[in-house]
């Protein structure tokens, strides 16, 4: 996973299946960008996300409310079309700000 | 009516839900199924089987998940079966939200339920759940969406 | 040490074929075996499966062949099943060039021992057959070849 | 598959996987040219193929003994190198001519 960090923005770009294999992975990442490092404004970036489950939908819900009490902010950007509908039925859409494409720094 | 049996029985491992989903995309591809579908019947075998692996076995790899996948010309059956804890309310189980382990979402039946055509769970506390989902085949040639 | 079991058991199609491979592939994959060993563990368990299915059962697609994987950290055994006609003499049958099939080249057994460290085949006849494949998993970083 | 008939030669390009499950395909698609068609020499082009196992062999070797006593031929072009040893064990080779790919009309 490629990662970047600009303007003490988390720049995070998911790549192949995030499931229950290595969900948790991707959480000690994070949590460890928000504990460590003290990062607040994380950018999820998914256009080369090819699937995701609820145990991904998840964790990236979890590092949204982990987040809020510290003041900071977690978005996701670029959600590939064939993950529209999962997106949708997940609920995220109406808690977390989706970005399109060119609102992304 | 040609069919098509496969049944895959698999250590209760992580990575085995990759492999369950990979052959459930096989067998749905060359049913020709349109790749919304067969998406859908990913996620939905995901979440089955990681459920198996999470909630009935605790996560314990020594155990086994065994899938069937039964496609006929019409339909694709997909039971997920573990030997496991068993749920002991399947109706609180089922809905939105609901969920025994704080970090997780709730969302795995309403998944199951919104993807596939047909949801059934059998389940016994300590000796396992069955989950069964069907998805109809649509033999016509794409028209309405 | 990690272990990994799967066995996939499968209607006597020829469509199935793909779908051991494929599994076998994805197994391998994980396991990070490199691209070649890849390539003839998806020969081993092609050729093997055929022979299930076309000598095994007559291409009845009734039938059921079973694969089953076993996958430790440094070695893969891979057996194929079936509960067909059986082999009335296992040592010819595995001789080159040698298939009751005019239009088989008889080359199915060569290639599984090529491929494979170590071939065994056990069949009994109106019984069946069980062919037993084991490939070790090379641990060291690749570097005399 | 693509086919291409040039100078009385017939050109497949085989795709994708050989095997049981469709080399009987090509077997009648082959059979039917040489004996509907009148086809006598038939290059079969490889690059695009990404497996083959016995079945698959014997379908080619099975067609090549058929062109003979007809006086046709049969050449192999453009073997993919992941398919050189399965190639070389089933002894295709020392019957059918392989075509490096500049050879090839
Ligand atoms: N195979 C199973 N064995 C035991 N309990 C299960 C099983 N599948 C589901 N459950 C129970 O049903 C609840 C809801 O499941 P689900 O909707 O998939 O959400 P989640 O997996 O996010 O908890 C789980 O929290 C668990 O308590
Ligand atoms: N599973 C099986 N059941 C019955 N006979 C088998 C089986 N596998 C192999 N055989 C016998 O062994 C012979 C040699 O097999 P093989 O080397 O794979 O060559 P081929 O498949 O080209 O005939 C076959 O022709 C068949 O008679």
């Amino acid at each position: 996973m490629r990662k970047r960090i600009e303007r003490q923005t988390l720049h995070l770009y998911i790549e192949g299946e995030l499931d229950m294999k290595n969900a948790n992975d991707l959480k000690s990442l994070i949590d460890m960008e928000i504990d460590k490092k003290g990062i607040r404004i994380i950018v999820l970036h998914m256009e080369d996300l090819q699937f995701i489950d609820s145990s991904g939908l998840g964790v990236i819900l979890g590092r949204y409310k982990k987040l809020l009490p510290l003041g900071g902010k977690l978005k996701i950007s670029n959600v590939p079309p064939h993950l529209y509908k999962i997106m949708e039925l997940s609920g995220l859409p109406k808690i977390i700000e989706f970005l399109p494409k060119k609102e992304v720094l | 009516m040609k069919v098509n049996k496969i049944i895959l029985t698999f250590s209760s491992l992580p990575e085995n839900v990759t492999i369950a989903r990979m052959l459930t995309s096989a067998l749905g591809a060359q049913l020709n199924l349109p790749l919304n579908e067969l998406e859908e019947l990913k996620v939905s075998v995901s979440e089955a089987v990681s459920n198996a692996i999470i909630h009935g076995y605790n996560n314990n790899p020594d155990k086994f998940v065994t899938l069937k996948i039964d496609a006929t010309t019409d339909k694709i059956t997909i039971q997920v079966i573990d030997k496991g804890r068993g749920i002991p309310n399947i109706k609180q189980a089922m809905q939105a939200s609901f969920s025994t382990d704080p970090e997780r979402m709730g969302l795995g039946f309403i998944f199951m339920q919104s993807f596939m055509d047909k949801l059934n769970v059998e389940s016994e506390i300590d000796h396992g759940t069955k989950v069964i989902m069907v998805k109809h085949i649509n033999t016509q040639p794409p028209s309405s969406h």
